[in-house]
């Protein structure tokens, strides 16, 4: 991407709150002078203007798949750019919405919204745009974080992948000087498992760790964070919760429900059998 | 020569010290932490702590730092200056002393690091004597005296601070402060003596390291690295506030107009996955298993004569998973 | 106080930069700093961090003995963020290097005895290095045989320079052998009708079935990757080669060449190295007593 | 002759929405707003979850009102548990508020908004022809997203603000820096009256409005326990139900809000006008100056009152930090809280209109049941009833006309699909 041509974009989201791009929207100071780089091809929430066939280099994508239609757009969007970028939790890993995936069932959830069975959407459920389609590089975040958007982009100007941040928020911590808040205090951080690159924002602020930017794929080790929690004195239920708040789709995260739902329905069984 | 700091003189002396240049010193920031921290007067410092959680290493190797901002157009790339001016960093324990002892062998002895140098020279360092916990083992590894690496010594004693001198610049903060302190009398000396034999034996906590080398070869295959990888996150904590831990890793940032930007430096954990990594995805320590075992040996091993393990016990308590360093080197030794 | 850093590199004007395979690049470095070109003094074996501002530093071997003093040759595979930058740049264009870093082969040592050097792949950059070292200052060694595994013809570096080894450095008292390892390959296949003494399919240890090679005021020195070195080595050992005299150059991740960053640390508590400082070029007998070291 | 006059897909919105129009002759049959975001069903899954953390996912409904969703989440639950805040507290979320108020208003007035009006698919390819305006504009927002940071940690889903308070306080230099990033921007903020009562605004989607605002108390906000109505009642928000009154309308494709039978607008235009006597300083100044193009009756005055909240806020946030500062900042902690059964209704006024936060608790303090009623969804059946009205009126003209009409009355609204939980597509 070096030629004098500037590499053509396409801004996209399927379902989701639309923070990431908000979040590109949010580097004012330099948002024209970014944006002037890129040919935009598609921006919905920021322009009127679309070429809807143009080819892409880049699609950032944000928004997981959670309807058929999103699903449509996905594959066509595919179909014309070369690079797919997944930005935020929702692309990545389904963010909040897949918080119930394996334990509610989508007509469940219909019923207690809407208080019907019918399929008003053709629902699926929730993922990240990987269980679909290829995609070339994922930014966490929910939302993702402006310098690693900005330094992804400029590595990408440069023609160059960004180097990908895989290493947990206690990093960030003790870069920060930030006292421990699960050794001192005991409160539930998700920091040993969560991704980085936050800065470890909530720490700094005195909060523990919800996990917003997802746990790190093939790394985090999700069952000693049970354990330590444990330790702690919370209930399953209450651990399950949190690490679920932005892991539903996370393999070793689905696995410990399975385990823990498994044995709490073994212990149920046991009881009524008792009595 | 031996000097005492008599107790109500050391706010005088602090006021000294802020004339040589910016004071560090610890500061408690939360229930169980301190941290070194610029501070403007005595009452703001707390020299009865027991560690903080960040080692002093960090005004040396700074946690993030930029290395140098380049303008490729120009070709021209800036070195960052550094502050320029002494510093004073009161009240370093011995452990900690001991510990940037064997960064300076790394940073120093070899191929010097500019930007540590400066800092190192531009620091006056003032140890302070300390009363071990449970989690200090720093005698078993022999960094709980302070032979050098500082520049004046405060030993607590009854009537205020026994001073040990440990190089010129120290002695001149004596010369110019001299009304400030007073000879050390007999009694006083033998306070000193005798509070360090009760230190010695207070610790609760001991590690024998006769042939630690060996008996960590040995347990190349031990099942603890297994094990102890199922508890450990792979986060990196126990390298970071380690006080002689010092890899790090180095990343470029441009601006947008791709030409100007920073090369910056950020302590690196050899816990972490992408250490061990190189092209082709291949990495020499793939798993938690490789890389614990590689931690421990590296802290058991002599590096130009010195322990890489300096028995602070920072490692062991701000494990979030609160795996215990003592605990698994004894277990390599086979001890119950 | 007037401390060099070591840290901030010096630029390089490419001179030449030429595709050699798909993914490997032969480069000129000029020195442009003449006051650090001087005291660029370098050995086979030893290695620079290369630069490209804004993406990074990368240690490559030097591939070429030092001929002049402004002068550098490097053999970059493309494949991540660095490497692909270097690719990108054209002759004129700038690199930022560090160095010369690491102990290199210790070309004294070896003089007087004969030489048996194995390559795989682009390990044949550091060893190309002695081999001209060798060639230039001739009659200071014995025998040179070097064996040279390949994938595939397309895939041979320094085609042309090799190939004439390969044919003629008999002349030179050079024996030069070539494996590849896909056997459909008819270029290669070729050169094996040619000469099949000299050439073979398979892997590079399938070379010691065509020559017979003997541990007599021999060193042996090897680089590939990393999986090569337990099976030349192996093969080595069957022969009574003596440990002390097998060398080898390792990789590892490196992030300053200077023994600080810590990436390249192997070893357990009995024998810790640092690659970069120590290596990367040791000898099996250190790789014996240095746990995890290949 | 039967023509689908349509637009396909809604931009410059948050979220992703369409408009039909069936026209048969000169008649318009059918209007249909379709929403074809994928819903996300955050009332389901919030189940089970302990109080604390429960504004941390809610407020992840939505990106741009992030922290009307999280004052709303926190709100509910104090009430629900009983639990009174500092009056630091309430001056911090005050201005939280305003801050998220000014960044959400200069994107939409400046950027989504007023595209429209100076003929531009967009702000980036304005900016070349209205450099000054562009400009201003995104130093507004970001002097309103220095509040997001400073207060609740970042711009989008912060963490800061807590139930019972403030994690961290913010430091004197930093409302500072945002006092002064307020005083250099407040020009920006009345350049958007400016404009807004300058150009053309059409007047095809005329017709009478019920109007809603929360009641701010003494004075013009965004926090209140009160519903204001135009036909002169006041309610208390827990009674949001009857005011909503969500139900499925048979002609149409959407679950619709509606009050005594009609549609309702909230929003910039109904505060303005229920509140106007509320307003201070330049903000009021401003409102009496073009209070004759403020009716109720045309909708699309609601950029016109964003315009004029802008320069309210920034006079607000200014106000607050004064307040802040010469009070002294006090490290409080967070109140304690103590959980119980129950049930809480919070609302605040996000920047689009009234937000309705309802959780029932377990004794421990999990949810067991959620509701949430969106400013967009109560005005989605309001925006039906305008793009009726405007084909109407427009039913000889182009389609392209059409068109331009109907997204320029769905872009007035400020509508934010996104986290419009509610607006169901039926089929
Ligand atoms: C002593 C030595 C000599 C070398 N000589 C040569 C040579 O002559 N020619 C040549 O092409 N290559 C050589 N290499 C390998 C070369 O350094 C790596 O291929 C290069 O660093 C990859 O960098 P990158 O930025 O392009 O890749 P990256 O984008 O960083 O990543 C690609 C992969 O490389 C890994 N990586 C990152 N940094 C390093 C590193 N310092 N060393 C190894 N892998 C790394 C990453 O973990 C990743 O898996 C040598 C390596 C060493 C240690
Ligand atoms: S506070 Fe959380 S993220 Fe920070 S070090 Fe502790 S566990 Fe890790
Ligand atoms: S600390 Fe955790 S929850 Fe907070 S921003 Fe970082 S990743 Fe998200
Ligand atoms: S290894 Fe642990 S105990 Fe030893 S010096 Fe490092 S942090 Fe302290």
């Amino acid at each position: 991407m070096t030629n004098t041509q500037k590499p053509k974009i396409g801004i996209f989201s399927l379902t989701g709150c639309g923070g990431d791009q908000l979040m590109i929207l949010n580097l004012e100071p330099i948002l024209l002078d970014l944006l002037s780089r890129f040919e935009i091809k598609d921006f919905q929430e920021a322009s009127s203007y679309k070429e809807e066939e143009a080819e892409l280099d880049i699609a950032l994508v944000e928004g997981s798949v959670s309807t058929k239609t999103d699903l449509e757009k996905l594959k066509k969007i595919r179909e014309r750019s070369k690079m797919i970028i997944a930005i935020g939790d929702c692309a990545i890993g389904g963010c909040v919405q897949a918080m119930r995936n394996g334990q509610m069932s989508m007509e469940e959830r219909m019923r207690k919204v809407y208080g019907v069975d019918v399929d008003y959407y053709d629902v699926l459920e929730p993922k990240g745009i990987s269980s679909y389609v290829n995609v070339e590089l994922e930014i966490p975040g929910c939302p993702i974080e402006k310098s690693q958007v900005l330094h992804a982009i400029t590595s990408l100007l440069h023609g160059d992948m960004p180097e990908e941040i895989d290493y947990p928020v206690c990093v960030e911590c003790k870069l920060n000087g930030y006292p421990c808040l699960l050794v001192e205090k005991g409160l539930p951080c998700l920091g040993p498992i969560i991704t980085a690159g936050c800065d470890a924002r909530c720490p700094g602020l005195g909060l523990d760790c919800i996990g917003c930017r997802g746990p790190i794929r093939d790394e985090s080790n999700v069952a000693a964070e049970l354990e330590v929690l444990l330790e702690k004195g919370y209930d399953e239920e209450y651990i399950l919760n949190r690490l679920r708040f932005f892991g539903g789709n996370f393999e070793d995260i689905q696995k410990l429900t399975k385990r823990i739902s498994e044995k709490s329905k073994g212990r149920r069984n046991s009881h009524e059998e008792d009595s | 020569m031996y000097k005492v700091l008599p107790k109500e003189n050391l706010q005088s002396l602090f006021e000294g010290l802020r004339k040589i240049g910016d004071v560090y010193a610890p500061v408690k920031i939360s229930g169980l932490s301190h941290d070194f921290r610029k501070v403007n007067s005595i009452s703001e410092v707390d020299l009865e702590y027991t560690r903080t959680m960040i080692p002093p290493k960090k005004f040396f190797v700074k946690p993030r730092e930029t290395l140098f901002e380049f303008d490729e157009e120009k070709l021209q790339y800036a070195e960052v200056q550094n502050g320029g001016g002494l510093n004073v960093i009161l009240g370093m324990h011995a452990c900690d002393i001991n510990g940037l002892k064997v960064i300076d062998a790394a940073y120093i002895n070899e191929n010097p690091d500019k930007y540590y140098m400066q800092r190192r020279e531009s620091t006056l360092i003032i140890g302070v004597s300390c009363t071990p916990d449970e989690y200090c083992f720093c005698r078993s590894m022999g960094a709980d005296y302070a032979v050098d690496g500082f520049d004046l010594f405060l030993h607590e004693i009854g009537r205020g601070y026994f001073v040990r001198i440990g190089s010129e610049k120290g002695l001149r903060v004596i010369e110019e402060n001299s009304s400030l302190f007073e000879d050390a009398s007999k009694e006083d000396i033998e306070e000193f003596k005798e509070n360090e034999r009760r230190k010695a034996e207070s610790f609760k906590l001991e590690l024998d390291i006769s042939g630690l080398q060996d008996m960590l070869d040995l347990a190349w295959d031990h099942p603890v690295w297994e094990e102890t990888a199922e508890e450990c996150f792979g986060c990196g904590t126990c390298n970071l506030v380690c006080p002689t831990c010092r890899c790090y890793d180095v990343a470029d940032y441009v601006e947008l107009d791709l030409k100007r930007g920073e090369r910056l430096r950020r302590w690196d954990s050899c816990m972490l996955r992408k250490h061990g990594l190189v092209a082709g995805g291949l990495n020499f320590r793939p798993t938690r298993v490789e890389r614990l075992r590689n931690r421990f040996n590296c802290k058991g091993s002599l590096v130009n004569g010195l322990l890489n393990c300096v028995g602070c016990g920072r490692c062991t308590l701000y494990c979030p998973a609160e795996i215990d360093f003592v605990k698994i080197m004894k277990r390599i030794r086979g001890e119950p | 106080m007037s401390v060099r850093n070591v840290l901030v590199p010096s630029p390089a004007r490419i001179l030449k930069s030429e595709d050699m395979t798909d993914i490997e690049k032969h480069i000129e470095l000029e020195i442009l700093d003449k006051e650090f070109a001087k005291r660029f003094v370098y050995k086979p074996g030893q290695f620079v961090e290369v630069g490209v501002m804004g993406v990074g530093e990368a240690p490559i071997s030097i591939c070429a003995a030092r001929k002049k003093e402004d002068l550098l040759e490097l053999c970059v595979r493309k494949v991540g963020r660095v490497t692909n930058a270097i690719h990108r740049l054209k002759p004129g264009d700038i690199l930022w290097i560090r160095g010369p870093y690491g102990n290199g082969f210790p070309m004294e040592n070896m003089e007087g005895s004969n030489l048996l050097l194995v390559a795989g792949g682009l390990g044949i950059a550091p060893l190309r290095g002695v081999l001209q070292y060798a060639l230039t200052n001739r009659e200071k060694y014995g025998t040179i045989t070097v064996m040279y595994g390949i994938r595939c013809y397309t895939a041979m570096l320094w085609r042309d320079e090799f190939l004439q080894l390969f044919y003629e450095g008999d002349k030179n008292n050079v024996e030069f052998f070539l494996s590849y390892e896909d056997p459909s390959d008819k270029q290669c296949y070729e050169l094996q009708c040619e000469r099949s003494d000299r050439c073979m399919s398979g892997v590079v240890t399938k070379l010691f079935e065509l020559k017979e090679v003997k541990p007599e005021n021999t060193y042996a020195v090897i680089c590939g990757p990393p999986i090569m070195y337990k099976f030349v080595v192996q093969e080595l050992m069957k022969r009574n080669f003596d440990p002390r005299k097998i060398y080898m150059t390792l990789e590892r991740r490196m992030k300053c060449g200077l023994g600080k960053c810590g990436h390249c640390i192997v070893g357990s508590g009995r024998n810790m190295k640092f690659v970069c400082k120590d290596g990367p070029v040791f000898t099996y007998w250190d790789a014996l007593m240095t746990k995890g070291m290949i | 002759m039967k023509r689908i006059v349509e637009v396909e897909e809604l931009t410059r919105v948050e979220g992703h929405g369409r408009i039909e129009v069936t026209i048969e002759g000169t008649e318009v049959k059918e209007v249909k707003m379709n929403i074809f975001e994928g819903p996300r069903f955050f009332e389901a899954f919030i189940e089970s979850v302990h109080y604390e953390k429960v504004p941390d996912i809610m407020r992840r409904i939505c990106a741009i009102c992030t922290a009307s969703h999280s004052l709303a989440s926190i709100r509910t639950i104090e009430k629900a548990f009983g639990v009174d805040v500092t009056e630091q507290t309430k001056v911090l979320r005050d201005l939280l508020i305003h801050g998220e108020i000014i960044e959400s208003h200069a994107l939409h007035v400046f950027m989504l908004a007023l595209p429209d009006y100076l003929g531009f698919p967009d702000a980036i390819s304005m900016a070349s022809k209205y450099p000054k305006e562009v400009k201003a504009a995104l130093q507004l927002k970001h002097a309103g997203n220095m509040v997001h940071n400073v207060l609740s940690g970042r711009e989008v889903h912060g963490m800061n603000e807590r139930v019972g308070g403030f994690s961290t306080i913010p430091s004197e230099k930093s409302l500072g820096e945002i006092k002064r990033a307020m005083a250099l921007n407040k020009a920006a903020a009345e350049l958007a009256v400016d404009l807004f009562s300058k150009v053309e605004i059409p007047k095809y989607a005329e017709s009478e409005n019920a109007l809603m605002a929360l009641d701010p108390g003494e004075k013009f906000g965004f926090i209140g326990d009160y519903v204001l109505v135009s036909d002169g009642t006041r309610h208390p928000v827990e009674d949001y139900l009857e005011l909503t009154n969500e139900r499925t309308v048979k002609h149409s494709h959407a679950k619709f809000s509606s009050y005594k039978g009609s549609s309702f607008m909230v929003g910039a235009l109904p505060r303005v006008l229920l509140n106007r006597d509320k307003l201070e300083g330049t903000a009021a100044w401003l409102y009496e100056k073009h209070e004759g193009l403020l009716t109720s009756s045309n909708t699309l005055m609601n950029n016109l009152a964003q315009a004029i909240e802008l320069v309210h806020s920034v006079d607000r946030c200014i106000e607050d930090i004064d307040i802040l500062l010469s009070n002294g900042l006090k490290d409080e902690g967070l109140v304690e809280v103590t959980p119980r059964e129950g049930r809480g209704v919070g609302a605040v006024e996000a920047p689009r209109g009234i937000l309705y936060h309802d959780y029932t608790f377990d004794e421990e303090g999990c949810i067991l049941k959620a509701n949430v009623i969106t400013p967009t969804a109560q005005n989605a059946a309001n925006m039906e009833k305008d793009y009726r009205v405007a084909a109407k009126r427009l039913v000889r003209e182009p389609d392209e006309k059409i068109v331009n009409a109907l997204e320029m009355i769905a872009r007035a609204y400020d509508p934010c699909i996104s986290c419009s939980v509610h607006l169901t597509r039926i089929r």
